[in-house]
């Protein structure tokens, strides 16, 4: 296993329009678990596949274990990877399949059927071991695919996706499995969804990336709690974080109609800003006590608690990526406290949890 | 409303009958096509100085002379070897050497590679007739005419474009994952044709047999390159067959000599049509 | 839009600095330009030149065989006949193509009567002229006889005459050739999906409605590769046209068209005339038909086809 | 006629041999397991012999691959070596399994007995040119080839590419006390003589006429015509169907007019006709009586219905059994149709009807044999063209395949007694077609085109005779 490291990686397609990737840099450990995620289109599989040597990055530095391999073909960088659709090879066998690399390698063939068999077992495949691609079920191609990455105790794992063509359920049982078999292998892997749970679930640390450009490189707890800039805190967390366009001014948070006291931590702030305030750090109460006024559009009880769909007379700061204008601000609260739906009511920030944003820049103005 | 649907139904009601007209047309097509088959191979049973007399009479014995006479005067034997080795050779050769350039123009993303293409699709619409003749000089001077090597080589020629022109339909239409598992697991640019290969299996079986097919009925090339007995294949032999049973007026040996020559295609084709079929259909539609 | 200018976008691992592919084309483009192309140059070079071929050496005559080309009648004939295949045999063999393809759409036997329908096209072009003229004899002929005995004397004919003969070829290409085409078509037409069709019914589409609004454009391009395989088709065809005539007996030259005119000019004949720069004269046009046709065709038919 | 014949090569030859060469080295370098495909002769000749049983082929001239064809000797009276083998090949015209090949091939089989010298005969059929022409450019040797005198004087003698043959003359036959000029009249070699030298040895000398059943003329009680008008009216008389005639082939057509024209105005009018620069010649009186005797029969309906579209064999066919009376043609059809003519039918010939104050002369159409300049063995074809003429030898030729033959001493039967009579009557002979077919290819292709047309009645007359004019001095203009 190794550490991989990215330095100032740029990548262009062509010569007009911003870069695919820009300027990102990645310090990733031996053994760590890297998950890439980001909205569709923001360069996390090319990020993947520039290490995996699929791409070529048009500058910047990329280092496996301490030594340059820019120029080392795909072949030879030691890295496996697990490909969204598995590209299982249909004319081999699930053992063939998993030996493919030893075979090139010139392993011999008694000791690959040995570690073909190991790894088959770990993965409950032994069985299937003389079937084809073509007479598995999506979870046993899954394993295969895993197999074969497996098999050659590469420096690293890339792995593009590879839930998505799974069912729900599957999804998440092989979720745990592949957090499960990263962890007994100590390996080294990066990690690519778009998908946030399991961002969140599998990953030590997480990427999130937006348009070529990384925006923070964090724990999953950290990356919650403390996000560096709007878009992360509206792209991780669900439902998404309520983000309402508002201002500092001589110490007061001004928000709609509402002028609040500015909390402590960020009393150094001023002008304008974005006020985060994720769903459950939403309150409602009757009317004429809260911070602003709101009309209840809908309500689902979601069973433990319930969301609460609201149109405020606050303009809203809407991402590209979500929903419309009705569904934007929405609070999450307890089912005793369910209002009906068509009511008014007045809506209450926890203070203490919002997040401040820059308005121009977007940049976090908590000091965690 | 009620109109309306009276209406529609006199349409509906023109338009089946239409249709039933349709078909009985296609229909008839294909009976017609039976027909001679059928009429072909009765024939070829029948006696020579009543064969025309009476069309339609079944055959009035078992004219197996015919089929000797048919055999000997084909030289079968001797035309069906050249015509398996020349066929069979030009078209192995023709995919040994195509496949991989179809692979390379298609995957290997070169520059240049897309109007090399065309280059060799230009070949697809140059008649046999636009080269034979240079080629028949060029072929002598280096000993090539007369000779079998000289016209499997040649058949290579001039299947080379179609093959290609198939073959790069097939090969783009396979997925590049699988090309890019195969480089992530070590293997070198023949390695990963290799595993590309078995994959456009189906379009190589295809082109093959398309060529072959086309190979099998081509009788120019043979007959201006060969010119030896010996070296005639299978369709010179039945033009010469054709022409000499005409002198001598055998017609039943002629037909005789068709039907031979039609068996084994007859047996191919009910085994394999759906591949040739779809394989041309793959390459016409991609 | 996202089109390269000058860098590539080609993934690095499958691209190739022209050398490691060129291992790959090499040979196929060898032997390519061997047999085809370098002799297709030659023979435009022969077309200038006065040459038997035995024993004597080229002589530049410039473009002596093409004047004299523009005067004869005969190579006239062949050229018309030519181009009375490409179109009048194009235009019968698509119309036949498309009604077919339409009704065979519906009809449970499809496979079964495509198979029939695309058989001529692996016979030897030489057994199938041996059975159109069986078919087609004036007095004993197949077709003559079948109209006698279901009593349309009167629609017997000479199929073979002078103004018939050309005809009867005609028909007997479009017999070989409209199970080829059906073919293609309908891996055009199989490949529409269904849901459009049935779209179409629930808006109450009449099949003329579906033709031209649903089937016609979905099947675009396909369309125009058969039409580009027509154009070349229609003028290399020479086997059946040559075997039609029977070997030993020179073709009718009623029945000629240009590849058969090579092959009588250069090429072997009862009574051979060898005239090498004269016969590449006349390939050489057909070269040039093939390339201007296809040119043609392709403007066209240039509308883009639909993606679904 | 005769082009010069330096060793210049065309420039694009060498780019395409370099080329196939180039190919042919790389395909023996990539494959070690295909090494037969390499360009030396020595692997081409393997695999020929592995791929046939060996006997027919004949082993490479040259042992260099990028042979260079041996070059034609410009004298052909320059004693040459023979071919180191003792191998004559021979190009026929004629194809497996008719009885001429049969004759031949027994002829062939006891001079390879009687002489040990190996002959590797090709039963090429009438296309045998095509062959011969491959074979001359791929250097192989040619020794000897057999066909029609008319075709093989267009292609190779007129062009120089044959050897005289006044030496054979001097050749005593074997088995007989003559020598090969006694027994050929040199009337038939003279047709074909260049600088007064024989080149075309004839072994069958076939003319044309018109062809009937003499039992049906005389069940309908029509007496044997000699002139025009009474072969019209014996025609009309005759009933349905009463010329057949197969009109797909054109110089089947070409027949009639080629034969009043010569009627009209004399061997060699139509050859003058066709080679006047001016095409005027073709406003004559003779061949405007000719075109007019034409058109009469085409107008008369005295023509089988449908015979302009008629198939070969398919009018010869009907007539040989019995729908129909007349036919044109060859005197080779009384062998042709002898598998299904009627029972008891009776071949008779007619010379072609004469004509008021024209001429008479009787067709003389050869089949011989040529010896190229390119020939590796020449004294073994000259042998055996005096072997064949044996007059046991070439008796076969009349009693197996019913052709006449040049020797005069061998007795004919029945069916071909009328064409003998006719060739041994008639005042003079002509050549084919008047050879107009053998001495201008190309310019025969456009006439027989028009010819058709007039025969068919699709032209009137004179038309007819302006286009051909006006075509003929087009021709001679263009060349």
């Amino acid at each position: 296993m190794a550490s991989i490291s990215l330095h100032a990686v740029t990548k262009r397609f062509d010569d007009i329009g911003p870069p695919a990737l820009s300027e990102v840099d990645l310090e990733i450990e031996d053994g760590e678990f890297i998950v890439l995620v980001g909205p569709s289109g923001c360069g996390k599989t090319t990020l993947l596949r520039i290490v995996a040597g699929l791409e070529t990055a048009t500058t910047g530095e990329l280092l496996i274990g301490g030594s340059d391999i820019s120029g080392v073909p795909a072949g030879d960088r030691n890295i496996a990877m697990v490909f969204q659709n598995y590209a299982l090879f249909p004319h081999l066998t699930v053992a063939e399949n998993i030996g493919f690399g030893l075979k090139i390698r010139g392993t011999s063939k008694a000791e690959r059927r040995t570690t073909v068999e190991r790894v088959a077992s770990l993965l409950g495949l032994s069985p299937y071991l003389e079937r084809r691609p073509g007479e598995l079920s999506g979870g046993q191609r899954q394993r295969v695919a895993m197999g074969r990455a497996i098999v050659r105790q590469p420096a690293a794992f890339l792995m593009d996706e590879p839930l998505s063509n799974l069912d729900a359920k599957l999804r998440v049982e092989m979720r745990a499995e592949i957090s499960r078999m990263q962890r007994r292998l100590n390996a080294t892997t990066i990690y690519v969804t778009h998908d946030q749970t399991e961002a969140m679930t599998m990953g030590d640390r997480v990427v999130v990336l937006n348009k070529g450009v990384v925006q923070q490189i964090a724990s999953p707890a950290d990356l919650y709690r403390y996000p560096a800039n709007a878009f992360v805190a509206q792209f991780i967390g669900a439902p998404t974080m309520n983000m309402l366009v508002g201002s500092i001014a001589g110490g007061r948070l001004v928000v709609g109609t509402a002028q609040l006291k500015v909390p402590e931590r960020f009393e150094s702030a001023d002008g304008p800003v974005l006020v985060g305030a994720r769903p459950e750090h939403v309150h409602i109460g009757d009317r004429g006590i809260g911070h602003l006024g709101g009309h209840v559009v809908l309500v689902e009880h979601l069973g433990k608690e319930v969301q609460v769909h609201l149109e405020i007379d606050v303009p809203l700061d809407i991402d590209d990526a979500h929903g419309d204008a009705s569904e934007a601000f929405v609070a999450t609260v307890d089912p005793s406290e369910a209002p009906v739906e068509g009511s008014d009511v007045d809506i209450v920030l926890d203070l203490d949890q919002v997040h401040l944003f820059d308005r121009d820049s977007g940049l976090t103005l908590t000091r965690p | 409303m009620s109109t309306d649907v009276h209406v529609s139904s006199l349409q509906r009601g023109g338009r089946l009958a239409g249709r039933g007209i349709g078909r009985l047309f296609v229909w008839s097509w294909v009976l017609f096509s039976l027909a001679m088959l059928v009429w072909l191979i009765l024939a070829a049973f029948k006696r020579n100085n009543s064969v025309f007399r009476d069309l339609w009479a079944l055959p009035d014995s078992n004219e197996i002379q015919n089929f000797r006479d048919a055999w000997d005067l084909l030289n079968l034997a001797r035309t069906t070897l050249n015509s398996v080795l020349t066929v069979g050779g030009g078209t192995a050769l023709t995919m040994a050497v195509a496949a991989p350039a179809a692979y390379a123009l298609t995957r290997m993303y070169f520059r240049g590679a897309s109007p090399l293409i065309s280059f060799f699709a230009l070949g697809i619409g140059v008649p046999v007739h636009a080269i034979i003749i240079p080629l028949f000089v060029g072929l002598s001077e280096v000993n090539l005419t007369n000779n079998l090597w000289g016209l499997t080589l040649t058949y290579m020629g001039v299947s080379i474009p179609f093959a290609v022109f198939l073959m790069t339909g097939f090969f783009r239409s396979l997925p590049s994952e699988l090309e890019e598992a195969a480089v992530m697991e070590g293997a070198g640019p023949l390695r990963v044709f290799f595993v590309m290969l078995p994959l456009a299996r189906p379009g190589m079986v295809a082109s093959a047999l398309i060529v072959a097919v086309g190979l099998w009925n081509e009788f120019l090339l043979a007959l201006v390159l060969t010119y030896d007995v010996d070296k005639r294949t299978i369709g010179v032999g039945l033009l010469n067959t054709f022409g000499a049973m005409r002198y001598t007026s055998n017609w039943v040996g002629l037909f005789a000599s068709v039907v031979i020559m039609l068996t084994p295609l007859i047996i191919l084709y009910t085994w394999m049509s759906r591949r040739i079929i779809e394989g041309l259909t793959v390459g016409a539609t991609k | 839009m996202g089109v390269p200018s000058t860098m590539d976008v080609s993934p690095p691992h499958l691209r190739h600095d022209g050398r490691r592919a060129g291992a790959f084309i090499a040979p196929a483009l060898a032997i390519y330009l061997a047999i085809i192309m370098a002799p297709t140059v030659a023979t435009v070079w022969i077309s200038f030149t006065e040459w038997r071929g035995i024993g004597d050496s080229p002589e530049f005559v410039g473009l002596e065989n093409y004047r004299h080309l523009l005067k004869s009648d005969t190579f006239w004939g062949s050229f018309n006949r030519t181009l009375a295949i490409l179109i009048a045999g194009g235009l019968v063999v698509f119309f036949f193509s498309f009604v077919f393809t339409m009704l065979l759409r519906e009809m449970r036997a499809k496979r079964f009567i495509r198979a029939v329908l695309f058989f001529p096209n692996i016979v030897p072009p030489v057994a199938l002229a041996i059975a159109w003229g069986v078919l087609l004899a004036p007095r004993n002929g197949l077709l003559n006889g079948f109209l006698e005995a279901i009593g349309l004397e009167s629609a017997t004919r000479t199929w073979l005459a002078p103004d018939l003969i050309f005809r009867s070829v005609i028909a007997g290409l479009v017999w070989i050739y409209t199970g080829f085409f059906i073919t293609i078509l309908m891996a055009g037409v199989d490949r529409i999906p269904k849901h459009f069709y049935e779209a179409a019914d629930l808006e109450g589409a009449t099949p003329r409605q579906k033709l031209f609004r649903v089937t016609l454009p979905l099947t675009w391009d396909v369309l125009s590769v058969a039409a580009v395989l027509w154009v070349i088709t229609a003028i290399k065809t020479f086997e059946f046209i040559y075997a039609f005539g029977g070997s030993g007996t020179d073709p009718s030259i009623s029945t000629w068209t240009l590849p058969v005119q090579v092959y009588a000019v250069a090429l072997g004949n009862r009574s051979p005339i060898f005239a090498l720069g004269q016969g590449s004269a006349i390939a050489v046009i057909m070269l040039a038909l093939v390339g201007v046709l296809v040119v043609l065709v392709r403007r066209i038919m240039r509308r883009r086809g639909v993606e679904f | 006629m005769t082009r010069k014949r330096d060793g210049g090569r065309p420039p694009w030859l060498a780019f395409v041999t370099a080329l196939l060469a180039l190919v042919l080295v790389a395909a023996a370098c990539g494959n070690d397991d295909d090494s037969d495909v390499s360009p030396t002769t020595e692997a081409v000749s393997e695999s020929e012999s592995d791929a046939g049983d060996g006997s027919a082929v004949a082993p490479e001239p040259e042992d260099d691959g990028g042979a260079v064809a041996p070059e034609p000797e410009d004298d052909g009276d320059t004693p040459e070596p023979e071919g180191e083998d003792g191998t004559l090949r021979y190009f026929s015209m004629w194809n497996e399994g008719e009885p001429q090949q049969e004759v031949l091939q027994g002829i062939i089989d006891s001079f390879e007995e009687d002489t040990g010298v190996e002959v590797d005969v090709l039963w090429a059929g009438r296309e045998v040119l095509t062959s011969v022409r491959a074979a001359l450019s791929a250097g192989d040797p040619v020794d000897l080839i057999g066909f029609e005198a008319e075709p093989l004087a267009g292609a190779l003698v007129n062009t120089g590419e044959t050897r005289s043959l006044a030496s054979v003359l001097e050749q005593q036959i074997p088995g007989e006390d003559v020598m090969v000029g006694d027994v050929i009249p040199s009337s038939f070699l003279d047709i074909y003589a260049v600088d007064g030298e024989p080149h075309i040895m004839p072994y069958v000398v076939n003319s044309s006429g018109i062809h009937y059943d003499g039992r049906r003329l005389t069940e309908l009680g029509i007496e044997r015509p000699k002139t025009w008008d009474e072969f019209i009216a014996a025609s009309l008389a005759a009933g349905e169907n009463a010329v057949q005639h197969d009109g797909l082939i054109n110089f089947y057509n070409a027949y009639w007019l080629y034969w009043l024209i010569v009627r009209h105005g004399g061997p060699g009018a139509f050859n003058a006709a066709a080679s006047d620069p001016t095409g005027e010649a073709w406003r004559s009186d003779a061949i405007a009586g000719a075109v007019e005797d034409l058109v009469e029969l085409v107008e008369s309906g005295a023509l089988a219905e449908g015979y302009e579209g008629s198939n070969w064999p398919i009018a010869q066919q009907e007539w040989a059994n019995g729908n129909g009376t007349f036919n044109i043609n060859g005197t080779w059809l009384a062998s042709e149709t002898a598998s299904y003519s009627s029972e008891g039918f009776e071949y008779r010939l007619l010379p072609f009807p004469t004509t008021e104050g024209g001429f008479e002369s009787a067709e003389v159409y050869q089949i011989g044999w040529v010896v190229p300049q390119a020939a590796d063995s020449p004294r073994a074809a000259q042998d055996f063209i005096a072997y064949a003429l044996n007059s046991e030898r070439l008796a076969g030729m009349v009693d197996v395949a019913k052709n006449l033959v040049p020797r005069s001493d061998i007795g004919v039967p029945p069916d071909l007694q009328d064409a003998v009579d006719m060739l041994a009557a008639s005042p003079a002979g002509h050549r084919p077609y008047d050879g107009v077919q053998g001495d201008y290819p190309e310019y025969w292709i456009e006439f027989m085109l028009l010819d058709d047309q007039l025969f068919f009645g699709q032209i009137s007359g004179e038309e007819f005779i302006d286009r051909i004019a006006a075509k003929t001095a087009e021709y001679w203009d263009s060349q």
